[in-house]
């Protein structure tokens, strides 16, 4: 079972993903967070796989909020999920320490492909980005 | 006399007022589009697309159709957005710093022309401001290697140095005379006066036949 | 001396630059907005319409609530577009022109006190960009009323005169100390500076307790 965990503040969002993600065999969510402050209080008490995490948020920067991710929680896989365009900024999540990006309006069948690719250790990214690492 | 350098400044922080203020425009616009917009279009394509999969196959073609167009119509708005928001504001600068953001300006450059980039390794020490201004001359002047050198290649640069930061962009094109620019364009008059904004010096070195260099040396 | 007045010519053209480029960006954004954008989300809407309609009552309770939830989304996103798109962008100017779009401006301030206003009935010959700068020194002036002079009432008029257009904003609210004001705020810099561009003449006159007011003496 892949623990998932939805960090977005926008709460129609969380709720297009869960219902996206509700259906799927092999995945359970663990918590929803609508800020940074929040996500970082629920993963203290939930263990967590995945977590997809939008870039902006109210609170605090989600790039600030994956780097704080992968000090504390390494084994957490972070898959972000913008609607800032891969081809400029995905690069640098990966690099700074992200497993995935995917855009918000991606499709769910490439929404679980990620999850599962992350999940595995894997990095998830488009041929295009690939290219350029 | 007196009354000509009353006006300078007067106009000097006219231009400053006119600089911050598009910036501010462009980032409010910036900010309704990505989070207002956005978040409405991304849940409109997610409650078109459990539409489709909850009527399944059981309805008539042209339904089918429609669903389809409609999920793509509503895709190609999100497109549009995400284009929109990209032109108005670099949102790396916040979250990853300068270096981040002029490494993915570079990347984007890349696709017409190989960009060498150089940047110091340790975070730069910049305020926001200051940061935003060293991106929009880089962003100039790539944008000008574009259009007008003929180069085979850039450097882009961002290096600490005892007081101060320099941003270079350097191209081995066509170079031009830098004598009257301001009758050509306004980009360089504007880096000019965004470095003028912080004290700091711009550099403008071109040499027909040979390229063009462009420095930022921004105190810090 | 010389290099100073070669200095003010340089930041004088830089500022009108600077104002020329950002409306063409809001025109560049607005026209996105309003083509693309708007022309994407009303097919949309009329597609999620035709699929409520098309799917009617046979179809289950969840279903018609999500398409009527996406239906509503989507207008939330046209008005929003509509809303960014009146903000950069004069509405009316183009369409109906410089007095239409005054008087619907007057309207608009009109929730706030009563905004008497008078404009010469024959059609005022203008070019796009004069009217445009009118409108923004209207708009500047009538925040300003709003903003500050806690006025009871003010006149906006546009009156043809032999050789030129007259703008005009009268309050009768407290009045300020015209000198310095350059110290205080950029709106009123910038709209001397707008009517630099055009030649025209900024009349700007105030008296503590008897009110503002602001004409334009736009050549044509
Ligand atoms: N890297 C370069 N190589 C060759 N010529 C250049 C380069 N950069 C600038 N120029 C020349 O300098 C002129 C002025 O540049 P500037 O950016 O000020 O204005 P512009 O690009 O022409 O117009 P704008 O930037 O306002 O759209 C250009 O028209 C071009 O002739
Ligand atoms: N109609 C008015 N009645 C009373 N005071 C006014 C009026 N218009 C302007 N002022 C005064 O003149 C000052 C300068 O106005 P200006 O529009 O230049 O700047 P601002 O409104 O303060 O700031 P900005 O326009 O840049 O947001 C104001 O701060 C206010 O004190
Ligand atoms: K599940
Ligand atoms: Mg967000
Ligand atoms: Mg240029
Ligand atoms: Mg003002």
């Amino acid at each position: 079972m892949i623990r998932l965990a939805i960090v977005d503040d926008h709460a129609i969002v969380r709720a297009g993903f869960r219902e996206m993600l509700n259906e799927e065999l092999g995945m359970s969510i663990q918590f929803e967070a609508g800020t940074a402050e929040e996500a970082q209080n629920l993963l203290r008490q939930h263990n967590c796989d995945v977590l997809m995490l939008d870039l902006s948020l109210p609170d605090q920067n989600g790039i600030d909020l994956l780097r704080a991710v992968k000090q504390r929680h390494e084994e957490t896989q972070v898959l972000i999920i913008s609607s800032f365009s891969e081809e400029r900024y995905a690069l640098s999540m990966i690099r700074s320490g992200a497993s995935g990006y995917l855009c918000k309006d991606c499709d769910r069948s490439d929404l679980i492909n990620a999850i599962h690719t992350v999940a595995q250790g894997r990095r998830y990214i488009s041929a295009n980005t690939a290219e350029l690492l | 006399e007196a009354k000509v350098q009353a006006r300078t400044v007067e106009l000097s922080n006219l231009a400053t007022n006119l600089t911050t203020a598009q910036e501010a425009e462009r980032q409010h616009i910036a900010r309704e589009l990505h989070d207002e917009m956005g978040s409405a279009l991304t849940a409109a394509k997610m409650d078109a697309s459990w539409l489709r999969r909850s009527l399944g196959a059981h309805v008539d073609d042209s339904i089918q159709e429609r669903m389809l167009r409609l999920i793509e119509n509503i895709g190609s708005t999100i497109s549009l957005t995400r284009r929109l928001v990209d032109d108005l504001q670099p949102p790396l600068l916040k979250g990853l710093g300068l270096v981040e953001a002029l490494r993915s300006l570079g990347q984007q450059f890349e696709i017409d022309m190989p960009v060498e980039m150089h940047f110091s390794e340790h975070s730069v020490s910049l305020s926001p401001e200051q940061s935003l201004a060293l991106f929009r001359v880089a962003q100039e002047s790539l944008t000008n290697v574009r259009k007008y050198a003929k180069a085979s290649k850039v450097e882009l640069s961002l290096i600490e140095k005892p007081g101060m930061v320099v941003l270079s962009v350097r191209d081995n094109g066509i170079g031009f005379n830098t004598e009257n620019i301001e009758l050509h364009g306004h980009g360089i008059a504007g880096m000019k006066h965004r470095a003028q904004m912080f004290n700091a010096r711009l550099v403008l070195a071109s040499c027909m036949g040979q390229g063009t260099r462009i420095e930022v040396h921004m105190p810090i």
